[in-house]
């Protein structure tokens, strides 16, 4: 007799379930609301002054977990907007293929010239598809542009942040020298 | 008309409609099984998705037939067309109403289970050709529980025979149609008749929480693990079958047939079968599985002996209303 | 009791049963590999600490004198750790390292710990380390034809082309 | 039907049990629907009762640990998020915090109230995907097991929905890092986190009544695979599985990390051991969480969210050679991280690596456990114990 009342009972909730509204997001027909901070995609962007702004620094090559980013410096030469003399890239590619989204690259940009996107990238079929050259990163520059840029993360993440006055007790962080920089491995 | 015209018409008729029946109810149920779980199901092919199983069988059809190397390759062919077969020669002696039906048998009831009984033989079959461990796993369960369930099915059908006085199934119609369902009337040893013969059922057409030869997560996909293509489509057409006849017996036998006020008689029996097939799926989507063992010792244990005293009391009660009148 | 007195108990256990005077302060004492099991099981037996909590070995190639190849300061060795933890509050950690040589096996404790059967087998897998008196050493986690053992230092990577293209 | 774990020896050869090689072997796996990923478990089945079970782990060996050999400590965090992909952040939160007791370093409050608060979600999130998959094993995928699925996820996806706010990601979040976290929560967090486990709360009552208070999943559960209280622990089988086993110990409160010294938390154990019991540990440790997470939203402090500067350079966290092992409480059990450092790069990555996984643990009981059970009870042990491939093969 228990085994009826309990599947009634169980068919009570999933009844109650039938009208509930769905959850499914029809996902090519509809877009899911993705919050202010979502990362998919890659783009480098321009600077204020409709200038490049990556310089070229390789930090994003060195930290990426995947080693997915590769950077060719261009250089040093004077910039067509501001007439200073300043680095410029080459070539930028990065490798989609093996990109796990960690968003270091972005946080270790000095210059925000590399930014992560909100907008869904588009499937592809092949594997070159994944692959972003610089053109088409510069091309994504149009696309939503996520939250995060190099600099927002680094004042989100400054040890002062929110403290009424500046605290002495920084001793343990190990500025030391860059390693890697150093060309030591 | 000669039966014999009588009963290959009604016979073609009906059967096409099952078979279009258990077609779109595979549509329903997963349009229901999707509301149920939050989802919305399929929408894409057609309005909301009912062409959805034209399109499934389309793709079952182009799909390759793959039969394995190492099975046993005319028992492996014969398998899915035999259930299907089995299954829906069961519908010849269904009353769908007083004249819609292939062949009034006097022994239909009879009929009907001991058809209906042999389905348990192709799966056999399937499992054993197939030479795959999931699958004979699979099909030693098929048959153990096929056969333990057989004998309360019947017992419990013996009810309203008992109760109507004939093995004729559109008897046992008119009978309630005069006097009252046999759900209902007797009161207690009625509906718990009705209650065996649908678990029975159920797990006779391998349906939650009876799908133990089945069982995705344990076996695979138990027989059906080497079938693929059509020969899956028809295994997966018999089981809707199956539970779609199971209904429509059992609104025949327990609940009045076409019995029923201000509708003509076949609008009754179709309600009556569909709202028995919705609870089928409705069960389906709310419970888990048994284990084999605990199968059959509810079986063995509970059914068994409960359906042979129903026999006995209904018999008693027929026995003391003939002596009243 | 507090976490701090069972460390202090456990220190007092190896300073009085097991002759190790002094715990380096960033990491975890050495035991004599002979004492290794027979620590184990008074720290099982005696003081309760029954949950088995890891085993982890490390590969140590030999290191030579910067000037002199020749003059090898440290032959080449593993180091096994184990760590093993008492139950309820204040579920104190007892860790210690043994030192095996390269052609030396470390004592199972699969007598004492039925863990110690598949962790044992991962460090043999990944390191190389073997454990003497385990019932089962196999390989666990790479498949059993392969050749080496990865987490090794001189196990060399072949990464000749980027493995996702 | 049922056995006690206690007397089955897994190593004994095969032989012994059937000197007249009449058994069937069944490879449960690698690819099989319920074992949760890729694992292989060949059985020696006498009719349906398994005899002797041999377990295969390795299907899905990455090699973390040596990548973690290669790559810095800045770099590790991102990819040990694949660890235990169920909760991931659980692998950043056991690796940060091994380099941060190394380093000495003091992680600001706001940031461990954060820990504390995403730990706790991640574990109710992680305890209903357990759900759902069990569902799935029990009720198969085409049944009420995959309706209970269907919701477990749909209630899963609000809480990975808030992290998506914070971190921007809904899986791999990379949001902790060495020295506190590298996001700061948004104004509405608090309100949304709310307003998802008041939600979660009331249908984990629907999710009893279809499931873990239904007569045919108490029959399917109880009294099947216990696992002795002892052996688990001999086994090093924490969490849920060992509290099940009536082993009263988690970390979070026997040896309090984050915040979880100063919050009062109830931990619940079971003293049946089996499937059923290990069901009533998860859910209760679901309502803790909503608990714990209702008692610290709103009073998390503010404040920097990182202790140290935060570095532009891989090489910015650099350990000597010490070692030293820490372990947090994830969902599945006592997750540690053993660092040893001193490794390439001058001390920016490990010199070894190893992450203590709860699931190998767990997965390692199998040979005590399956011999004298149906295979349909395999399966729901399998459920239970709730190995995650990707932390058992690392």
């Amino acid at each position: 007799m228990g085994y009826f009342i309990d599947t009634a009972r169980a068919m009570i909730v999933t009844m109650r379930n039938v009208f509930r509204r769905p959850t499914t997001v029809q996902y090519p027909t509809e877009d899911r609301v993705r919050p202010e901070r979502y990362r998919t995609s890659f783009a480098l962007v321009h600077d204020e002054e409709g200038d490049e702004a990556c310089i070229a620094c390789l930090a994003c090559e060195r930290i990426c977990p995947s080693r997915i980013i590769t950077v060719k410096p261009a250089g040093k030469r004077e910039s067509p907007v501001t007439g200073k003399k300043r680095n410029y890239l080459e070539d930028l590619t990065l490798d989609m293929n093996a990109c796990i989204f960690c968003e270091l690259c972005v946080q270790v940009c000095p210059t925000d010239a590399l930014i992560m996107l909100r907008e869904l990238s588009k499937p592809t079929l092949s594997r070159e598809g994944l692959f972003l050259s610089m053109e088409r990163l510069y091309a994504n520059e149009a696309l939503a542009h996520s939250w995060g840029t190099g600099t927002r993360l680094m004042e989100m993440q400054d040890p002062k942040r929110g403290l009424p006055a500046p605290e002495p007790n920084q001793e343990v962080t190990p500025p030391g020298v860059d390693p890697i920089a150093e060309g030591a491995s | 008309m000669t039966p014999m015209i009588h009963g290959l018409v009604w016979g073609l008729i009906i059967g096409t409609v099952l078979v279009t029946v258990a077609a779109l109810s595979i549509w329903f149920e997963r349009k229901f099984a999707a509301r149920i779980q939050s989802r919305y199901g399929p929408t894409l092919v057609g309005p909301a998705g009912i062409l959805q199983i034209v399109a499934d069988a389309l793709k079952m059809m182009q799909k390759e037939d793959i039969i394995p190397e190492k099975a046993d390759p005319i028992l492996f062919r014969l398998a899915p067309p035999c259930t299907v077969i089995f299954t829906l020669t069961t519908a010849a002696v269904i009353p769908f109403d007083e004249n819609v039906l292939a062949a009034d048998l006097d022994i239909g009831v009879l009929f009907l289970l001991a058809v209906g009984g042999l389905v348990v033989f192709p799966v056999w079959i399937a499992g054993w050709a197939s030479n795959n461990k999931y699958a004979l796993l699979g099909a030693m369960r098929a048959v153990a529980q096929g056969i333990a369930y057989e004998i309360p099915l019947v017992l419990s059908a013996m009810v309203p025979v008992v109760l109507a006085q004939s093995m004729r199934l559109s008897d046992i119609v008119s009978v309630q149609a005069q006097t009252h369902w046999f759900a209902f009337w007797p009161l207690g040893p009625g509906l718990i008749a009705f209650a065996i013969f649908f678990i029975c059922s159920l797990a006779e057409a391998n349906r939650i929480p009876f799908d133990i030869p089945e069982a995705e997560s344990e076996l695979v996909a138990g027989v059906t693990t080497e079938y693929a293509g059509m020969r899956f489509g028809l295994l997966q057409m018999a089981e809707y079958l199956h539970t779609l006849i199971a209904s429509a017996v059992a609104a025949a036998i327990f609940f009045g047939g076409w019995d029923g006020p201000f509708a003509p008689g076949l609008h009754w029996m179709v309600l009556k079968t569909l709202v028995l097939f919705f609870m089928i799926f409705w069960i389906r989507w709310s419970l888990v599985r048994f284990r084999s063992d605990q199968l059959m010792a509810l079986c063995w244990k509970y059914l068994l002996p409960l359906s042979l005293l129903l026999v006995m009391a209904s018999a008693l009660f027929v026995h003391y209303r003939a002596m009243e009148t | 009791m507090t976490g701090d007195e069972a460390q202090q108990r456990f220190v007092a256990l190896l300073h009085e049963r097991f002759g190790i005077h002094e715990i380096p302060a960033d990491n975890y004492p050495l035991v004599d590999v002979k004492h290794h099991f027979e620590l184990a099981r008074v720290l099982k037996e005696e003081l309760g600490y029954r949950i088995y909590s890891f085993v982890v070995a490390s590969h140590y190639p030999a290191t030579v004198d910067a000037k002199n190849e020749n003059a090898e300061i440290d032959a080449e060795h593993y180091e096994v750790a184990t760590g093993i933890r008492c139950v309820g509050a204040p579920a104190h950690l007892a860790s210690w390292r043994v030192r095996a040589e390269l052609d030396q096996a470390v004592p199972t404790l699969f007598p004492l710990f039925a863990g110690a059967d598949w962790q044992e087998r991962e460090q043999y897998d990944l390191v190389g380390v073997r454990f003497d008196g385990h019932p089962d050493l196999r390989r666990l986690m790479m498949p059993e034809d392969w050749e080496g053992h990865p987490l090794r230092k001189d196990y060399a990577i072949a990464t000749a082309c980027s493995p996702w293209r | 039907m049922q056995s006690s774990a206690a007397g089955v020896d897994p190593h004994l050869d095969i032989d012994t049990y059937d000197p007249g090689a009449d058994l069937m072997v069944l490879n449960l796996g690698p690819q099989h629907p319920s074992t949760h990923g890729v694992f292989r478990v060949k059985l020696y089945l006498d009719g349906e009762i398994i005899v002797k079970a041999v377990p295969y782990a390795g299907y899905l060996h990455r090699g973390v640990e040596k990548l973690c050999e290669e790559l810095t400590f800045v770099q590790i965090i991102p990819v040990v998020d694949k660890n235990d992909y169920v909760s991931p952040m659980m692998n950043e939160q056991a690796i940060a915090m091994a380099c941060e007791a190394m380093l000495g370093i003091e992680v600001p409050r706001r940031a461990l109230y954060l820990r504390t608060l995403f730990a706790e979600l991640q574990r109710l999130a992680s305890h209903l995907l357990w759900l759902g998959t069990f569902g799935m094993d029990l009720g198969g995928a085409l049944g009420g097991g995959a309706s209970l699925f269907m919701y477990c996820f749909r209630e899963r996806e609000t809480i990975l929905s808030l992290f998506e706010e914070v971190t921007g990601a809904r899986f791999h979040y990379n949001t902790h890092t060495v020295g506190g976290n590298r996001h700061d929560i948004t104004p509405k967090f608090s309100h949304d986190t709310k307003a998802t486990i008041r939600v979660i709360e009331e249908r984990i009552g629907e999710y009893v009544q279809i499931f873990s208070s239904n007569r045919i999943y108490r029959d399917r559960t109880q009294g099947v695979g216990v696992l002795d209280g002892d052996l688990a622990i001999s086994l090093g089988i924490t969490g849920p599985l060992a509290r099940a086993s009536g082993v009263d110990h988690d970390l979070r409160r026997d040896a309090p990390y984050h915040i979880y010294g100063e919050l009062d938390v109830n931990v619940f154990t079971e003293s049946a051991g089996d499937c059923f019991a290990r069901t009533l540990v998860r859910l209760n440790e679901m309502r803790e969480s909503i608990r714990i997470v209702r008692e610290i939203i709103d009073s998390v402090p503010e404040g920097p969210i990182l202790g140290i500067k935060p570095g532009k350079s891989p090489g910015h966290i650099k350990i000597d050679a010490s070692q030293r092992y820490s372990c947090i409480e994830s969902p599945r059990g006592e997750l540690g991280t053993y660092v040893i450092g001193g490794g390439s790069n001058r001390g920016a990555s490990a010199y070894r690596l190893k992450i203590r996984s709860p699931s190998l643990h767990a997965a390692s009981c199998i040979p005590y456990v399956f011999p004298g059970h149906t295979v349909s009870d395999a399966i729901a042990i399998l459920g239970t114990l709730d190995p995650i491939m990707g932390e058992v093969d690392r």
